[in-house]
């Protein structure tokens, strides 16, 4: 029987990963899409490591160096999504400020 | 470098690590970002061309990165697709690059909102780089992990890029596009979990000779597929393709269809090289059938379009359908499949590119792309409306061109095989792409004269690069033996 | 010798390279404009010359290119290529006189001149063709060099002819392919020189040669207009007169008569068509848009719609002869191949000098019109007679074989179809002449342009006719004699069958 | 899903309809049962990266997998984050007023003490890393914290540092690595390629550059914005933590 | 190494509190469940042996992450009307 500890954890990983697939598609709001993701990342990762743990106590540490560099790859994209998320939010103020301003008439 | 006792096959590194200094140079280099960025392009373009007539006189190698094993360490496989594809990277990316400071060079010149194209510039040419970098390294990587960093390094460097127009519509579009690859990225990732937790080695090769049909590699195969397809927008996956390809600049746009989608088909196909002895044939049908729904759906909603891009981006979408039809043939036909599928996707990269320049080109001139007005375009941009007509040419695959010798070959994989339903979804194909190309060439090359001569603004190494892309397109009709002597080569 | 094999591709070049420069030149260059094109005309009608005189000799030309492995190009130079090469070469010539005076003055003419080369070169192109593939190959691109030229005026009547144009030929060239693939599969590279090729597969593949065939023929018979496929023909009179004289009596027309005669002849042979019972099908065909080519084109008042509704009819009769079979109704076939260029490209040049000097489209509106323009009236009565197929011209020849083919081969009942279409043609053709000749003209001429001294127009519009209506008399008076078309299909004929 | 369809407000997820939910049960389902499957024993890479840890020149067995056998991933992984960098700055600068430009004093304080802290911290992870749990991601990660949090109370010890400081730093990673690579080939060897000795010296100097470099990309992560000449409003997203510790 | 008690209730509290995170209706309530969740998480790596993996996650997983969503949440909360725009923003583009 495989390390139960890892067992558990495994699937707490695969089930982060669904509900975080859930939260992704059906979640109206960016930001809680965006945080569906991260949920999803960790999930995934969370996986990652139950897999090192094989038969006879001995851990490998080819999937933890993998979670590291997915940990980083994932900060790097959030950050790049919320501030894309910004961007187009601040876009859309300045749009419907001016549109306010020229009473609504400039489409 | 004198005493360099270069290894056996170093130069499989240099076409990743070139780009990616040059990007680093060009990001430091604020003053003039266009000439680094441009010598960065034609280095990496020499290197990857060196690469190429390597391999195809000594043949395929690999090469161990930090003199270690596969299963331990990661090692880059230069075998005849792979190579190619760098090669197309090369080409498309050489031309892309010229075409892009005549670009930057008459908007700036255009004066209007000044400062924000050249900061536009100041970022095209290191997420440019970079994006040209990471794909060469998962074209040549044979670690499905290091495939899941540069498919990340693909899509961070797309989304940065098609961001960088500005307009509200693009940065919508990029933000889609980042949250459907992370998806994608994720769903690969764990796929890739599972191969490791089975085999316990993430070098592909060893992990494919081992391959045999169990829950967590079937399991794998369906993640693993799943991402890919998300990646490179295979029909149901499509959504997010067509407004991140048509609002980005004209540039990005030809990078993106040209380049980035060849990256996530690459690694299916890849990957499918293993899983297709394994699994039954409703599976690759249902994969061919997807095939031909893009062919149909994209063609359809490239027939309806109003502006250009978005039929152009459009035809990518159907396009893309022809690269997932040939997997129920991968394994009959004696490589003749995977030949005819590459050779497809070369002459689609630089045709696709092509078209997409050239529409830049119209769109900046014009100041609109709306096709039912276009007319007079002939007359001020002789050269691009030309390139235009022949990047149409091949994708329709008509005679002159690339497009041709890949539809004779893939019809004839079929007849020959007696796969009807294929031939029948290629004439079909064929005829709904005449019906949207012909209808964006016949505007385009519109013989209505308008009067007044209007300030031709698009700059000649813009129109010239646009040519000489189609010319590529067209010059790939008449080389063929050369790219396909490469399919027996295994690295 | 290696200059041998260079022929072929110089002949090609000679049209390509100054269409090629043409492009590139600005509108104003006129003088530049018309010397590289006559320059181009003159030295492509001598490359051919020293061509025939090769052939003559027994040389033999080719040159090959590998495309694919197993797949190549192959430009070869055999007696039926030269016979079609000789004639664009000729036409070609006169049409560029005559397009020069034609579009004096109107805008575009580079690209008009630029797209004109690219066609004949690619019609030269379809003629070497030395096997299936290359044929596919320049017939494909044979469309994409004509579509700009139908759309020259940008009127949005010439861009709606365009797009029917365009549906017609990419299907048929989709048809095409599909049927060159399947061959090449069933029995790879199908190669002109080699005979019988298909003959093994007679018994064990009938039905699908058979299908093939279908498809090769709907492929070709778009462009030679027969019945059902004819459709674009009429509509793409809506381009100026050099290049519907040129699609209607060189290029297009005579490129799908020409695929015809090499996929029933060198494609599939005789006895193997024979064999699989694909001749009579295609002679009823032929019969059939022989004659609904002639009522149309009786109903027509357009002068040019009536031209392009005798063509389909006229075009009809190559496929006829070939459908025949007999080696008396081939050569009656080929030699109509010539002489319907011939005839046909003299009637157009006439319809464009009336429309271009007297302003006047419709016949009914021609009557007093030999009066007026007495030169161009001659010529379009000879090439009329010809068409008629009165004894002393081109026509009658290629009709008295075809019916001595007919007869030979048993076929009676096609005399009847033959003095028909001849009766028809009399019935469209003759009022023209009664009402140019001997009807007085009534009130002005719509757009008089003068005449240019003692001739009544320019001189480049009036020779050209005037020499293809002689030729077209030369080649039916001394038809027996060495040099006329018909002897040189003579020379074919007894080289494929022996006759 | 565990438990009952929670009904009632929800912004969040929206009501999952029933079909939604069967999807993704059966997802879930298909997932655990390709985990649970059992599998013949495959023990990982755990044995081979044992037997080679003399030559990698470090004692942790992560920091020998990341920096020494995989560590192409490792500098495509720099990559990201300088890309990731390039990519926020590439978007136009957010015009928008930090909120308090005068952070209160607990808060200045507090963080005048934190951050000598947190600087030392990183320091330590940096050198336990060749033999304990520790490295350059996590040392990088706390300079990062360290760079938030001076961003967030914007103090002056930001702005003044040179203005182009910043994207050298950002750079100083990935170049580092490049350059260590093309040493290695330089000397004849593969690509990043060091053993025993020699490879515990590259590794140490590659953990410090690279912590460096991770910290300030991180902290440019959240600073979101290019520091643009002559922009004037508080803080600039310029981190102060190249002084303290080092090796 | 059994299953301990203390493995369940963490494993059980990562599920809830994901649950929570993805269907809370406040965006704030969300984001510092999202810190939370990170660390427990990090809890999770120690407990699996993996302290450079704990490490990282409590720093940049939920530490920078947390704080990055904090930010943004403060720059696109600042206009309550933000969402409504952005989903405007959206359809706009897609008559774009």
């Amino acid at each position: 029987m495989s390390v139960p500890p890892a067992l558990v954890y495994g699937l707490t990983g695969l089930f982060l990963f669904v509900a975080g697939l859930a939260g992704l598609i059906s979640c109206a709001q960016l930001l809680r899409k965006i945080l569906a993701a991260n949920i999803m990342a960790s999930g995934v990762f969370l996986f990652l490591v139950t897999i090192g743990h094989g038969r006879g106590g001995v851990i490998d540490p080819v999937p933890h160096a993998m979670v590291l560099t997915g940990i980083v790859v994932s900060v790097s994209s959030t950050a790049v999504v919320l501030a894309l998320a910004c961007r187009v939010q601040e876009t859309a103020n300045i749009h419907d400020l001016l549109k306010r301003r020229a009473g609504g008439d400039r489409e | 470098m004198m005493g360099l006792q270069l290894q056996s096959d170093c130069w499989l590194i240099w076409p990743v690590i070139l780009p990616l200094s040059a990007a680093l140079v060009a990001f430091l280099a604020k003053g003039q970002p266009r000439l680094s960025g441009l010598t960065g392009a034609l280095l990496t373009a020499l290197a990857s061309g060196t690469l190429f007539l390597k391999v195809v006189n000594h043949g395929g190698g690999s090469y161990d990165l930090g003199g270690w094993q596969p299963p331990l360490g990661i090692s880059l496989r230069g075998d005849g697709p792979a190579v190619l594809m760098v090669l197309m990277t090369a080409v498309t990316g050489l031309a892309i690059s010229v075409y892009a400071g005549g670009y930057f060079q008459s908007r700036i010149a255009m004066g209007g909102k000044g400062r924000r194209h050249i900061v536009q510039e100041r970022f095209f040419w290191p997420l440019w780089l970079l994006l040209w970098g990471a794909l060469n390294g998962l074209f040549l990587s044979a670690d499905i992990f290091n495939m899941y960093v540069t498919l990340e390094l693909v899509a961070l460097s797309s989304v940065g890029l098609t961001a960088l127009s500005g307009k509200p519509a693009s940065q919508v579009a990029a933000m889609r596009y980042l949250l459907a690859s992370l998806l994608g990225s994720l769903s690969f990732l764990l796929g890739v979990a599972f191969l490791y937790k089975t085999h316990g080695s993430l070098d592909l090769a060893t992990i494919q000779a081992a391959l045999a049909l169990s829950p967590p590699v079937a399991l794998a195969m369906a993640l693993i597929s799943v991402g890919l397809m998300l990646k490179c927008a295979l029909f149901p996956f499509h959504f997010w393709l067509a407004p991140a390809h048509a609002n980005a600049l004209a540039p990005v746009s030809a990078i993106l269809s040209g380049l980035v989608i060849k990256g996530g088909w690459y690694l299916f196909f890849r990957f499918w090289q293993g899983f297709l002895p394994l699994v039954g044939d409703g599976v690759v049908v249902v994969l061919a059938g997807l095939g031909g729904a893009a062919i149909i759906w994209g063609a359809f909603q490239a027939f309806c379009q109003q502006r250009l891009k978005m039929l152009v981006a459009y035809s990518t979408v159907a396009q893309i359908g022809y690269l997932f039809i040939i997997f129920p043939l991968l394994a009959i036909g004696a490589g003749q499949g995977a030949a005819a599928v590459f050779y497809f996707a070369i002459s689609h990269s630089c045709a696709k590119a092509a078209l997409f320049l050239a529409a830049g080109s119209i769109f900046l001139q014009m100041g609109h792309d709306r096709i039912n007005n276009l007319d007079g375009v002939r007359q001020i941009l002789p050269i691009t409306t030309f390139a235009f007509a022949l990047a149409g040419l091949s994708l329709m695959g008509l005679p002159p061109t690339g497009g041709f010798i890949a539809k004779y070959m893939y019809l004839s994989l079929a007849v020959s095989q007696d796969s009807w339903w294929l031939v029948l979804v290629m004439v079909v194909g064929s005829c709904l792409t005449a019906i949207y190309i012909c209808r964006a060439v016949s505007h385009v090359l519109s013989p209505r004269m308008v009067a007044g001569r209007s300030q031709v603004v698009v700059g000649a190494s813009m129109e010239w690069s646009a040519l000489a892309l189609a010319l590529v397109a067209i010059l790939l009709g008449f080389i063929a033996p050369l790219p396909l002597g490469l399919f027996e080569v295994v690295g | 010798m290696i200059w041998q094999n260079w022929l072929l591709v110089m002949i090609l070049l000679s049209s390509l390279v100054p269409g090629l420069i043409i492009f590139s030149l600005a509108e104003s260059r006129h003088g530049l404009r018309t010397t590289l094109n006559l320059f181009g005309a003159i030295t492509k009608m001598v490359l051919v010359m020293i061509m025939i005189v090769g052939i003559h000799q027994g040389k033999s030309f080719a040159v090959h290119l590998v495309l694919l492995p197993g797949l190549e190009l192959v430009l070869r130079a055999d007696l039926l290529s030269a016979l079609f090469v000789a004639l664009s070469s000729i036409l070609w010539l006169f049409t560029t006189i005559y397009a020069i005076a034609y579009l004096e003055d109107s805008p575009n003419r580079s690209h008009f001149f630029g797209y004109f080369s690219l066609c004949v070169t690619v019609t030269i192109g379809i003629a070497l063709a030395g096997n299936l593939l290359t044929f596919l190959f320049f017939f494909e691109m044979l469309t994409l060099s004509t579509y700009p030229l139908v759309v020259h005026r940008g009127t949005t009547e010439a861009l709606a002819a365009g797009r029917v144009y365009l549906i017609y030929t990419l299907a048929g060239g989709f048809c095409l392919f599909l049927g060159v693939v399947w061959l090449h599969v069933l029995v790879g590279p199908v190669d002109f020189s080699r005979e019988g090729v298909l003959s093994p597969l007679v018994e064990s593949h009938g039905q699908t040669l058979r299908i093939i065939f279908f498809l090769l023929i709907a492929g070709v018979g778009v462009k030679a207009a027969l019945f059902p496929l004819h459709g674009w023909l009429p509509r793409a009179m809506v381009a100026p007169a050099p290049v519907s004289a040129l699609l209607h009596a060189v290029a297009v027309v005579k490129a799908g008569a020409f695929g015809i005669i090499r996929v029933v002849l060198d494609v599939y042979g005789l006895q193997t068509a024979k064999g699989l019972g694909l001749l009579m099908p295609l002679m009823l065909l032929a019969s059939v848009t022989i004659v609904y080519g002639a009522i149309y084109a009786l109903k027509q008042d357009n002068l040019k719609h009536r031209l392009a509704f005798s063509t389909v009819s006229q075009v009809s009769y190559i496929a006829l002869g070939i459908s025949i079979g007999h080696p008396l109704a081939i050569m009656g076939g080929m030699a109509h191949l010539v002489h319907q260029g011939l005839m046909k490209i003299t009637l157009f040049f006439c319809a464009g000098n009336i429309a271009e000097i007297l302003g006047v489209h419709h016949i009914s509106r021609m009557n007093g019109v030999g009066r007026r323009l007495p030169l161009t009236m001659a010529a379009f009565t000879l090439a009329a007679m010809g068409m008629i197929g009165l004894p002393p011209m081109a026509g009658f020849v290629s009709k008295w074989y075809l019916g001595l083919g007919a007869i030979a081969q048993g076929q009676g009942w096609l005399i009847g179809v033959l003095v028909l279409s001849s009766l028809l043609n009399a019935a469209y053709f003759l009022p023209i002449l009664y009402g140019a000749w001997f009807k007085e003209p009534e009130g002005e001429w719509p757009a008089d342009s003068g005449t240019v001294g003692p001739v009544e127009s320019h001189w480049m519009l009036i020779v050209p006719p005037v020499v293809t209506a002689l030729i077209v008399l030369l080649v039916g008076l001394l038809a027996n004699s060495g040099l006329s078309p018909l002897a040189w299909v003579r020379l074919i004929i007894n080289a494929r069958y022996g006759l | 899903m565990t438990g009952n369809e929670s009904t009632g407000h929800r912004r969040g997820m929206g009501l999952v309809p029933l079909f939604n939910l069967v999807m993704l049960v059966a997802l879930f389902a298909a997932l655990a049962w390709g985990y649970l499957a059992p599998v013949s024993g495959s023990s990982g890479l755990a044995h081979r990266v044992d037997a080679a840890l003399v030559e990698s020149g470090v004692e942790s067995r992560v920091t020998a997998v990341l920096l020494n056998y995989r560590a192409y991933d490792t500098l495509l992984e720099c990559f990201v984050l300088f890309l990731g960098v390039v990519a926020v700055w590439s978007l136009r600068p957010f015009r928008y007023d930090r909120h308090d430009p005068s952070p209160g004093l607990i808060l200045s304080s507090l963080v005048r003490l934190l951050v000598p802290l947190m600087v030392l911290v990183g320091g330590y992870l940096l050198w336990a890393g060749s033999n304990q749990a520790g490295g350059a991601f996590q040392a990088g990660a706390i300079l990062g914290g360290a760079g938030v949090l001076l961003l967030l109370t914007s103090s002056p010890l930001l702005s003044a540092l040179p203005r182009g400081l910043l994207s050298c730093g950002i750079c100083l990673g990935p170049v580092f690595f490049l350059m260590m690579g093309l040493a290695a080939m330089v000397l004849g060897r593969d690509f990043m390629e060091y053993r025993g000795e020699a490879a515990a010296l590259a590794i140490v100097a590659l953990e410090v550059v690279t912590a460096l470099s991770i910290g300030l990309c991180l902290a440019a992560l959240f600073g979101g914005r290019r520091p643009e000449a002559g922009q004037e409003g508080a803080g600039k997203a310029v981190p102060s933590q190249d002084g303290g510790e080092g090796r | 190494m059994v299953v301990s008690a203390f493995d369940i209730i963490l494993c059980l509290t990562l599920v809830w509190l994901a649950w929570h995170i993805l269907t809370s209706p406040d965006h704030f309530k969300a984001v510092v469940l999202f810190i939370s969740f990170g660390l427990l998480m990090a809890l999770a790596w120690v407990r699996l042996q993996a302290p450079d993996v704990a490490l990282a996650e409590a720093a940049i997983g939920s530490g920078l992450t947390g704080a990055l969503f904090l930010s943004a949440l403060r720059r696109m909360a600042s206009v309550r009307r933000g969402e409504r725009r952005l989903d405007r923003a959206e359809e706009r583009y897609d008559d774009g």
